[in-house]
């Protein structure tokens, strides 16, 4: 393992330190806590929003805290979901009386976690709503399992809700966006090179030289399928297609993101945002937006995700609406 | 008769992390394989935290002691593992408050924490998650009097062993589908450590 | 080699191609041309600014082309300065009338080429004017040399003269200040695993295990000292020292820029940037903005550069300014 | 006496491009081990061009031939060798123009590209660049009547040899300091094969 570090379990804290030293005009850190939260929060009269997860997804999430974005994130040892007396100290700093959201991605962890963290709140006579994002196509959409895991689409969720909240709406208009979002949004993802969590010092899976996983998650969780490395044209094609198959895009405006994994070059990107764009334009889809970039990392894993979110008026809107957010400015 | 008393059970903690340290890289081997690779990275720092928090307290009870523990598990590692023990532990001491240990309120102490798992993680038997181990040593205990102690660890031994055959349903395993076959649950192995460890205190002279 | 690709002599004209899709509603491309331009290029009465170099850097430098910024990048081959004749084209379609600023990094092919597109351009009437960026501690300054080569600082040295052009300066103005940042930015880089050109298929250099190379180019050239792999606080150090020992900062404020060379995480990048604020902070130098992320890359190679920039309330100012650039909002 | 014609100067850029062909990963590990590992690639993809370009071409000269590879060269090939052939062949093109390369106007010509590197590079002899080998080129047919033509090659060879004790002081490997030692100019080399490459159209009936 080589990575540029001090120690394997001081990431998290001094990943925080050098997060608020290098930020600290826009975000701050809830002293004693894994909370990183907008400088102002909490913004009176404005809903709160908390999302989070295990850390080794920079810029997710402290990256999306700001003004049109996220209120706070709370930040998890690598690929571990947040405690829930951490996700409380983020819900108590972000809470201004009217209500916080909390942008959950579907994994039992973070679910159970964050489940117990507005339990507490609720306790402390805070009220909280719950969002639980679920974009990966590559994994079955089933009551009797876990369903399908949130990946990259999350960054709309955030983007989306982020500015409804700025608008002044309340808790249960912007937990409505947050789902309409939810709901029209799909990711899936493909990995070339696995990635290393510190602590465990050894890559989380092996690749043959010639092979690729598709369908991967976030945290170097092993993916559906290991076929052959395939041209950028035919993975995004794979990919793209699956998308495609879940729910209808037919004439509609979509946002497009291209996310890398932590390791693929920015070239590479383009040249797979080249083929979506090839493949939407001949199903008359038409893209309203495009991003391309590192959005939700799982650590220096090569690979990337694409996620589709169908828009409509409300929500084209709400995606051009001003963001501070360091990894997300608008 | 008790079969636990505070001295044993701060023992079990202790004993539990000399386990999760020995084990702490076939814990995340077995989490690399089937689920995100931080298991044993997971087990390893809660019960240190554990163990340090209850090296730094004085206790009256066994529950007092489990319930240190449900609380650290609970506040320092994340994750599934974290929830589901740190609820496991919560239930154990909620229904040994105010209880001497012996054979019979023990039982009752590890259905309600299998409860707690069941309720925490919505989990049934069978599907490739800790919830199988706790299962079969709930089912172990209601089994007459025990006699030996070492048939609860064969009967934990045996589940695991069966947890390989299994597609998971719950957890990150479940993604995996076909591919989770042949793979060990690592909750379900680092459940075992802990019924490992409890038999270790329980057979001490005291 | 596994990488995300359809054919490796297609890649700079498929990741152009994904460029300009993806960001349409701001960037142009000249047709038949390397070149990315403003969308709204020529801006009249704007003295034009076009930078560029071989890809393999993304986002630089299509990614610093917008309002604030650049008005054109001139993109070659991976690692290979592109041709007169393309940088040509850069300058025909910024130049409004107010003349045209070339910012070449010290390579001397980057600056071969774009000489001869400055004679070219002067030859059809156009004013050119150039300015060299050698921010690179690594390397020795000498007039019997090559020089000091570009590296990350040239970022500030876009953003600066950018908003020095947009608030309609003069030529010789925006020269004047493009230069000052030349003068105050210096940087240093380390990697921990070469990049492969997608054309040589195979890695550009081979480290150990437990070894990394300091002071490396960003085109996958060898550095100036192969030492063992030390902690980050460690290497960090080493580069902070050669970077101060090279011009004044006391008492100075100063912009950083800790970029990542394409496949460290952010993560590790920001637990750089602890040190590099703690070690700021004793000196007594104060930090009044600090960038953590990818700006100027090098493919995938595994490694980051830290950047310092002295700055006058002029270069404040400037580098304050709105941009509109994809890979420098601001 | 004529001792280049059209005819051999078109095949003299097809055997320069077979020899980019050939060499191209021993030119790029060269440029891999002092440079960025770009040079064979470069010299493929521009001598490729010319060679497309004169395929498509009819001359009436070796001065237009030579022009033709010059702006192919220029407009194609990036990095540091590309102005530098560029204005190599341009600098013999013009040196050539109107005249029927005989040795003495050939020698000229060769001098004049020569200075043309020199001028473009602000390259002096024993910096460890290309400009040694034409250097060497041009000394060597400085000297009396050529008889035998091999022997520019050996010429060549030779200095390509020196390079590889030299410190460099201008390209990318002058960043390397004394650890470009051992190592032979990959710009060097690559002129090497032009002259080969001259060499092997020269002896050619024609
Ligand atoms: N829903 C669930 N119910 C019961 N146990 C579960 C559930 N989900 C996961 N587990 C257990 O948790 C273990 C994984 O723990 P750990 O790796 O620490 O957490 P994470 O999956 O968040 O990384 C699994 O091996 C499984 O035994
Ligand atoms: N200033 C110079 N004068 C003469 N030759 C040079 C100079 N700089 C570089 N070269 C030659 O160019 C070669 C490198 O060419 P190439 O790899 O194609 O370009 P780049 O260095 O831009 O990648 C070197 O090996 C050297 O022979
Ligand atoms: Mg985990
Ligand atoms: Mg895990
Ligand atoms: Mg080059
Ligand atoms: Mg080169």
């Amino acid at each position: 393992m080589k990575k540029v570090l001090n120690s394997t379990d001081q990431v998290v804290e001094e990943m925080l330190d050098g997060f608020v030293t290098a930020h600290a005009d826009s975000v701050k850190r809830i002293p004693d806590t894994t909370v990183i939260a907008r400088k102002d929060a909490p913004v009176s009269g404005k809903v709160g929003l908390v999302s989070g997860g295990g850390s080794g997804h920079e810029p997710a999430h402290g990256g999306y805290v700001g003004k049109g974005m996220l209120d706070a994130a709370v930040v998890g040892e690598v690929f571990t979901s947040p405690t829930p007396d951490q996700v409380l100290e983020g819900i108590k700093a972000t809470d201004s009386g009217s209500g916080v959201l909390l942008i959950i991605k579907n994994y039992t962890g973070d679910v159970m976690n964050f489940d117990m963290a507005a339990e507490l709140a609720e306790a402390e006579g805070i009220t909280v709503e719950k969002v639980i994002v679920n974009d990966d196509v590559a994994v079955e959409d089933s009551t009797f399992t876990t369903g399908r895991r949130g990946i990259a689409g999350t960054v709309f969720v955030h983007k989306i809700a982020g500015a409804i909240a700025e608008s002044g709406a309340s808790l249960a208009e912007v937990k409505a966006a947050a789902e309409k979002v939810i709901k029209n949004v799909r990711s899936m993802g493909v990995a070339l090179e696995s990635c290393t969590v510190p602590a465990a010092g050894k890559p989380s899976f092996t690749l043959k030289e010639d092979e690729v996983e598709i369908g991967i998650g976030i945290h170097g969780e092993p993916g559906i399928e290991r076929v052959p490395l395939q041209s950028a044209n035919e993975i995004t094609s794979t990919l793209v297609a699956k998308i495609l198959a879940d729910i209808d895009y037919t004439n509609s405006e979509v946002a497009v993101l291209v996310n890398g994994m932590g390791a693929t070059p920015e070239m590479e990107l383009f040249i797979v945002h080249r083929q979506v764009a090839k493949m939407l334009g001949e199903k008359g889809i038409n893209i309203y937006k495009t991003w391309v970039g590192e959005y939700m990392t799982s650590l220096e894993m090569t690979g990337f995700s694409i996620s589709l979110l169908k828009l409509d008026d409300q929500l084209k809107e709400a995606l051009d609406g001003q963001s501070d957010a360091i990894a997300f400015r608008l | 008769m008790i079969i636990l008393t505070v001295e044993q059970t701060i023992q079990w903690m202790k004993e539990i992390h000399k386990r999760m340290e020995v084990n702490k890289e076939q814990l995340t081997t077995l989490d690399q394989a089937i689920g995100d690779g931080d298991h044993g990275i997971n087990m390893e720092r809660g019960f240190a935290e554990v163990v340090d928090k209850i090296n730094n307290t004085d206790y009256d009870t066994v529950a007092d002691v489990l319930k240190s523990a449900a609380m650290t598990l609970t506040a320092k590692v994340g994750g599934a593992s974290g929830p589901l023990y740190g609820t496991a532990f919560l239930k154990m001491a909620t229904a040994l408050q105010d209880k001497e240990v012996n054979q019979q309120n023990f039982k009752v102490a590890i259905d309600e924490a299998l409860e707690g798992i069941k309720m925490r993680g919505k989990a049934e038997f069978g599907e490739k998650t800790m919830y199988d181990v706790w299962y079969q040593a709930a089912a172990f205990l209601d089994s007459e009097k025990v006699e030996d102690w070492q048939e609860l660890i064969e009967a934990c031994q045996a589940t695991i062993e069966d947890t390989r055959a299994l597609i998971a349903t719950k957890g990150r395993a479940s993604y995996l589908k076909e591919r989770a076959i042949g793979h060990v649950d690592p909750g379900s192995m680092s459940s075992f450590y802990m019924f490992e460890a409890l038999v270790s205190v329980l057979e001490l002279e005291v």
